[in-house]
């Protein structure tokens, strides 16, 4: 990787980059043609898919619209334990807050779509500091508790009776009427594209910040803290940033979730939700942010096939494949297909020793 | 004078808790603040029972096991179940024997196969077939067996209807299970089913090159548990039925203390089973252990609403705490002996005796039990020790990994004691396990991590403030200019704990007794 | 006189618990001089050097630099007053590149760490200075290698480079040549007086050999049980009897006694 | 008694130990040298199955030991001594001693010789391992490895941080022990290195460089000079 920068810097970067990305590429060109693709083959015209009207390739615009919600959710995840190691069991807060939010705001206060995000980047903004401010105090294991109480109070407090006429308590949020042009019925096409988009920029930023100074101080803060701290770097603003990033992300995408799934439920606020984020990175390998999202594609596919399959046992399969992955499958899809797999095992060595409880040691 | 200084944080804290808790006290009558304190204490003893167990896994294995609030829960339904419907649990203790008496083989199997020599191929594939066969077999010939948990849907409907009819004396015994392929097939499909299950274990276990060789009294001890239990297995098969007319025609007091008994021991043993097989292979990786905990109590949840239904429903409290006729409440020790009432006065306010009573005196129970256990014996040394440096310990040439089982199936034995013990007060509730695992954190981590009396101390604070706050929510609070009087809402009551969990540790990232690093 | 001091301690303090294991240790350090700081394992240089750099707080005593107090200051602030310093134990990014190691470290004084969108690539200083202190160290061969994939003696040439990369005003060496095989350490050792020489540099060194450091330093402390127990040249070290005897102890003739009449 | 040959051994993403062999024979006092870093813990806490050896073999009395549990191994008669004292500070000094019980009543039999040997810890008996000094703290780590029945000690570095008086008593109290039992010991002070041992094994970066006679060394001031910088 490093040996090549002389080489890709003598080129025009546009044309390094194409080259570098080909991969990624190619993937977004199959996903932008596979509503097409997919009525094709099951002898739709073009022009339905066009029109929106149901049939396969309409479902499977559904599943992806999840898949990339799901991805957007684990991706914000993955650049927090696995590029910074911070392991936080408050994630799913930060996306049930956009989602909450986007429903709320359009649903009791009649908001539009704009001021709407602008609330939503306040709250995930005010959310980061939130957990910035207890940051310097607690480490490790601590600071996922810690932020596992934040969740809870706000997972508490969204199922509670008291809140029931805005987040309709045990139910959920019910009847958000979406704007007419992000209609996740009639304008499903647009939506698709608009996820597949978001996600694709998301996932482009994320692998640029990854590589980007303050993204090699991250990685250089989930190697070796005390170090980083030695060198000069003032390692808490870096976690800060994370935490944005990470919430902003996580926001937007519960508030996608809401825009194609006018039913909020209480779930996406639970630690059940948390644990579907660690399992998607688990399934795709830690710290490797495009396992982040093939992770999500093979979850919501699992998750579907295994429902379609066994109904009622679902959650039950879900629970038993993601122990059996913990179990023996620790670096996942991406990791275990690197052929760098030796290099990854140690970068999951690095998180674990971040985490390991510290004993008392005299000297 | 050292002590002093160097514990200020500490001591303001905890003297600041003090005046609010004075303060909390000073606006109430006095037999309101007795029955909310006792309260507390009694949801401060349910979260000490679960508390306990994890302050001593993690402080010696650094596991936080989050699966423990549903091993609480799941001890809640099994407690029900023995307690409510024991024909269930008798039904099921044959297979149940059958499948354990073989699986204790593993070992004397393990040193079989080892002096196996086989063809290089079949050496790596068999296990494997054995596995999935055996598994096959195992699961054709279960549900093969007339257990009334089968029917799912009906099960998992009766436990409201069950709890209503035992409350009102009009429970019936359902009528005993029949086979209805032959028994000789199904008890030969599940013996054989576990036996292929041992074998592929063994093979598994034998390729590991450092294997101890069991000695042979340990050999002798396997057999003879493994012959005891499937003996056993059959004796169980042939009194089912009167078995089951034993239980129920037992009073309802000794019932639910065999219901305590038999939860614990059967938590106990499930938490060694997990240790053994899931968490022991991840040492290596902590975080996985966390995460892998994470997913259990997932499915343990899962399998809870599968089998026993996703409503709430109570678990009827045992006689002797149930009296409410002639001479109830009861004013003196004697009257409450006699009249077994449920509640008793006190400074003119009814106490009820299970709720507020005999949860804390079991509290203390066991509280005193841990204590004596890690102060006293030779096993409590070995975690005293073990949680300032496991290693240093097994140098010593102790096995702390046996250690670290026993830990785990203590604790998790603990918790299932707490979820029985909860069910008549609290109800049972597919929620009740995630709720008490975060009052357990939270009275972990202000009482530090790994402290033992941290949990402890932690566990009563959570559970006071909970029930103080819920009594201001009902009284109110007058706050200075403010017209109204501030009512907290109920789900100010966790979240309240939570921020005081927050505020504690930011003072004392240590927790209240833990130590500085 | 006193403008030429660069660090100055004055009673510095450090105890665990009931264990003292710095007692009021005052030193001065002169600017771009090599100043080492010696004694037997267990004698409380290390813990005085991590009190010193910032990894563990003072139980009391001041830290004073170029005239500004750093007593309080956290780890990150005294790299970029200037102080840059090496761990006894090998402390580095072990997943990283050896480039990678060096570059985050130039990095770390340079303005461009909060550039979140472009590929770190982009800023070539960093770089082209890491190729300049791979190969100023004698690292080239490996510098596309994770570090921990280097051998030992390597690591340590590694962690001065990473030093050297912060380009500090002043240098905390904690035992540069642990570890090393030992003819490896006389090239080590001249190519720390090199650089303190060349850049003018100031040089704090703890090393438990008293050979190592007897050629290369301008000023010498002892310390012995977490305390000073004699300061100067080189020269006057060597001849001074109280170090003699705590390096080597009274113990010796007691020792050789106690075997003679055994 | 003791054989190790060629072990390789990584802690976290490390490689420390890259071959080390030696030999300890029996009833003697092998004394393992070194600079700083060099490796000396890591090969006894290799020994000791803390630090598991991912290539090479380590024999004891005869039976392969490598890659065993370290309960076992200490089972087999091996006691450790680890450096910085660690004892466990939470624990009375009593319970530190029948903690390292392998048979009930081994303290009892043990109870004369350890206060012969360490008349201090007799007076402390009640006291918590954080209540006591350095010195005190190094007995009683020693002392519990006399606990059991070792026929080998691995001692780390006893000496380090203690006042001379303290660091005579460990000596005699070494030499005392060595007449039963063999002893491989870590010392960074050459000459009680020297007073101590009958054979030496020099590491440096990991890799056994250089072993023998302690006589032979002592008079070899250019390999003392070299690779362990006394004067």
């Amino acid at each position: 990787m490093e040996t090549t920068i002389s080489k890709t810097t003598a080129e025009r970067p546009t044309l390094a980059w194409l080259r570098q990305n080909r991969g990624t590429l190619a993937v977004l060109v199959v996903l932008l043609l596979l509503p097409f693709i997919i009525a094709i083959i099951d002898g739709q015209s073009i022009s339905s898919v066009l029109a929106n009207e149901s049939g396969n390739s309409k479902f499977f615009q559904g599943l992806l619209i999840e898949i990339f919600i799901l991805g957007l959710f684990a991706l914000s995840y993955d650049l927090l334990l696995g590029i910074t190691g911070l392991l936080s069991l408050g994630h799913a807060m930060f996306f049930a807050v956009g989602g909450y939010l986007t429903g709320i705001l359009i649903k009791s206060f009649g908001w539009g779509l704009v001021p709407t995000i602008a609330a939503v980047t306040v709250a995930a903004i005010v959310q980061a500091l939130l957990f910035a401010v207890v940051l310097p105090r607690v480490k490790g294991l601590t600071f996922a508790l810690v932020t596992l109480g934040f969740a809870s109070v706000f997972h508490i407090v969204v199922q509670s009776r008291e809140a029931a006429p805005f987040t309709g308590a045990d139910v959920g949020l019910q009847g958000v009427v979406i704007p007419a042009f992000l209609d996740p019925v009639d304008q499903r096409l647009r939506v698709y594209f608009i996820a597949l988009l978001i996600t694709m920029v998301v996932y482009f930023l994320y692998q640029r910040f990854v590589d980007s100074p303050t993204g090699r101080v991250c990685i250089a803060i989930r190697e070796n803290e005390d170090r980083a701290l030695m060198l000069g770097y003032n390692t808490f603003q870096y976690k800060v940033i994370v935490l944005l990033i990470s919430s902003l992300t996580a926001a937007f995408a519960g508030m996608l979730h809401t825009i194609h799934q006018p039913i909020v439920s209480p779930n996406i606020a639970g630690l059940g939700y948390m644990v579907i984020a660690l399992l998607i990175i688990l399934i795709g390998g830690v710290g490797t942010l495009s396992g982040a999202l093939i992770g999500a594609a093979v979850f919501r596919l699992l998750d579907f096939f295994i429902d379609r399959w066994f109904g009622e046992a679902a959650t039950f399969l879900l629970g038993v494949i993601y122990v059996l992955l913990v179990l023996f499958v620790p670096f996942g899809i991406v990791g275990t297909w690197r052929q760098h797999s030796s290099q990854f095992t140690h970068q999951i060595e690095a998180i674990i020793e971040r985490l390991r409880p510290k004993k008392e040691n005299p000297e | 004078m050292e002590w002093l200084l160097e514990n200020r944080t500490r001591l303001l804290t905890l003297g600041i808790l003090i005046v609010l808790f004075l303060l909390a006290i000073s606006g109430m009558p006095a037999e309101e603040w007795v029955i909310t304190a006792l309260r507390g204490l009694a949801l401060g003893a349910l979260t000490f029972l679960v508390a306990a167990g994890l302050s001593i896994i993690f402080g010696l294995m650094d596991v936080l096991n989050l699966a423990h609030g549903e091993l609480f829960m799941l001890g809640a339904y099994m407690g029900w179940t023995i307690y409510v419907r024991p024909d269930t649990v008798i039904d099921g203790a044959t297979p149940f024997l059958l499948i354990a008496s073989l699986l204790v083989l593993v070992p004397l199997l393990t040193r079989w196969v080892r002096s196996l020599t086989l063809p290089d191929l079949v050496d790596k594939i068999w296990p494997w077939v054995g596995l999935a066969a055996g598994i096959g077999l195992l699961v054709f010939a279960l549900f093969q067996y007339p257990l009334s948990t089968w029917d799912l849907e009906n099960y998992a409907q009766s436990p409201i209807s069950n709890a209503i009819a035992f409350e009102t004396g009009t429970f019936q015994s359902p009528p005993p299970a029949e086979f209805e392929a032959s028994p000789v097939l199904v008890i030969g499909g599940v013996i054989v089913g576990s036996g292929l299950l041992a074998l592929a274990a063994a093979g598994f276990s034998a390729r590991q090159t450092t294997l101890r060789q069991p000695s042979p009294t340990q050999m002798r001890n396997i057999a003879i548990v493994s012959g005891g239990l499937f003996a056993l297995a059959f004796v169980v098969l042939a009194i089912n039925n009167p078995l089951t007319e034993f239980m129920l025609g037992l009073g309802s007091t000794p019932r639910f203390f065999i219901a305590m008994a038999l939860a614990s021991v059967t938590g106990a043993l499930l938490g060694w089973t997990i240790e053994v097989t899931m968490i022991r292979p991840l040492y290596d990786r902590p975080i996985y252990q966390i995460m892998l905990t994470l997913g259990l109590g997932f499915i343990i949840l899962e399998l809870v609403r599968a089998v026993w239904g996703r409503p709430e429903f109570q678990m009827p409290r045992p006689a002797v705490f149930a009296g409410t006729g002639e001479g109830c409440p009861a004013t003196s020790i004697g009257d409450l002996v006699q009249y077994q009432c449920a509640t008793i006065e006190v400074l003119g306010g009814r106490v009820r005796m299970y709720n507020e009573v005999f949860i804390i005196i079991v509290g203390l129970l066991v509280l005193g039990a841990v204590a004596l256990l890690l102060q006293r014996t030779r096993l409590g040394m070995i975690i005293r020790a073990g949680v300032q440096d496991s290693e240093m310990v097994e140098a010593l040439g102790i096995n702390v990994r046996q250690v670290f089982s026993q830990v785990f199936a203590l604790g998790v034995g603990l918790a299932a004691l707490g979820g029985v013990l909860a069910g008549p007060s609290l109800g049972l509730s597919n929620g009740m396990g995630a709720r008490v695992l975060l009052l357990a954190l939270i009275a972990l981590a202000v009482g530090g991590l790994t402290s033992f009396s941290g949990a402890a101390a932690g566990a009563v604070l959570i559970g006071l403030l909970q029930q103080f706050i819920i009594k201001y929510g009902q009284i109110g609070i007058n706050v200075p200019f403010m017209a109204e009087p501030f009512k907290p809402s109920p789900p100010l009551v966790p979240a309240s704990s939570v921020l005081l969990m927050v505020v504690i540790l930011l003072i004392l990232p240590q927790g209240l007794f833990g130590r500085k690093e | 006189m006193s403008d030429d001091i660069i660090l100055e301690t004055y009673n510095v303090r450090k105890e665990f618990g009931a264990l003292v294991a710095v007692a009021d240790v005052s030193i001065r350090v002169v600017r771009g001089t090599l100043h080492s700081i010696i004694g037997p394992n267990g004698a409380g240089k290390t813990t005085f050097f991590n009190v010193v750099s910032g990894y563990l707080p003072a139980t009391s005593g001041r830290i004073v630099y170029n005239g500004q107090d750093i007593t309080q200051a956290p780890m990150h602030r005294r790299a970029h007053v200037g102080m840059g310093r090496s761990f006894q134990i090998t402390n580095l990014f072990p997943n990283l590149t050896v480039l990678e190691n060096i570059r985050l470290s130039h990095q770390a004084v340079g303005k461009n760490s909060f550039r979140l969108l472009r590929s770190h690539r982009r800023f070539g200083e960093h770089i082209d200075r890491a190729d300049a202190i791979i190969n100023r160290v004698g690292l080239t061969r490996y510098r596309d290698l994770p570090a921990r994939t280097l051998a030992h003696g390597d690591q340590r040439k590694l962690e001065l480079g990473m030093i050297l990369a912060a380009d500090p005003e002043m240098l905390l060496l904690d035992e540069p040549t642990a570890g090393m095989a030992s003819d490896e350490v006389p090239e080590l050792m001249a190519l720390i007086q090199e650089i303190q020489a060349e850049g003018s540099k100031t040089v704090l060194l703890v090393e438990h050999n008293m050979n190592v450091v007897m050629n290369v330093s301008d000023m010498i402390t002892v310390m012995h049980h977490g305390e000073v127990l004699a300061e100067g040249t080189p020269a006057e070290i060597s001849s001074n009897e109280t170090v003699q005897q705590a390096y080597l102890g009274n113990l010796y003739e007691n020792l050789q006694e106690a075997s003679d009449h055994a | 008694m003791l054989e190790v040959r060629d072990i390789h051994t990584y802690i976290g993403q490390f490689h420390v130990l890259e071959g080390v062999s030696l030999s300890v024979p029996k009833g003697s006092i092998t004394a393992l040298l070194g600079r700083n870093g060099a490796g000396k813990t890591t090969t006894l806490k290799t020994i000791m199955g803390i630090t598991p050896p991912t290539q090479g073999e380590i024999v004891y009395d005869g039976q392969p030991i490598g890659g065993l549990p370290s309960f076992e191994i200490a089972q087999l008669g091996i006691g450790f001594v680890p450096e910085h004292r660690a004892i466990f500070r939470d624990l009375t000094v009593r319970e530190n001693l029948r903690l390292a019980e392998r048979n009930r009543g081994d303290f009892e039999r043990k109870e004369d010789l350890i206060f012969n040997l360490f008349p201090d810890l007799k007076r402390l008996i009640r006291l918590r391992g954080t209540n006591l000094s350095g010195g005190q703290q190094q007995m009683l780590s020693v002392a519990r490895a006399l606990v059991p029945d070792n026929r080998l000690l691995l001692i780390d570095e006893p000496t380090e941080g203690l006042a001379p008086v303290i660091i005579e008593q460990l000596i005699e109290a070494i030499r005392q022990l060595s007449a039963e039992t063999t002893v491989l010991l870590v010392e960074q002070n050459f000459l009680v290195a020297q007073t101590l041992a009958e054979y030496y094994v020099i590491v440096e970066e990991g890799q056994t460089v250089k072993h023998g006679m302690m006589a032979d060394l002592a008079e070899d001031e250019e390999t003392i000079h070299r690779y362990l910088g006394a004067a």
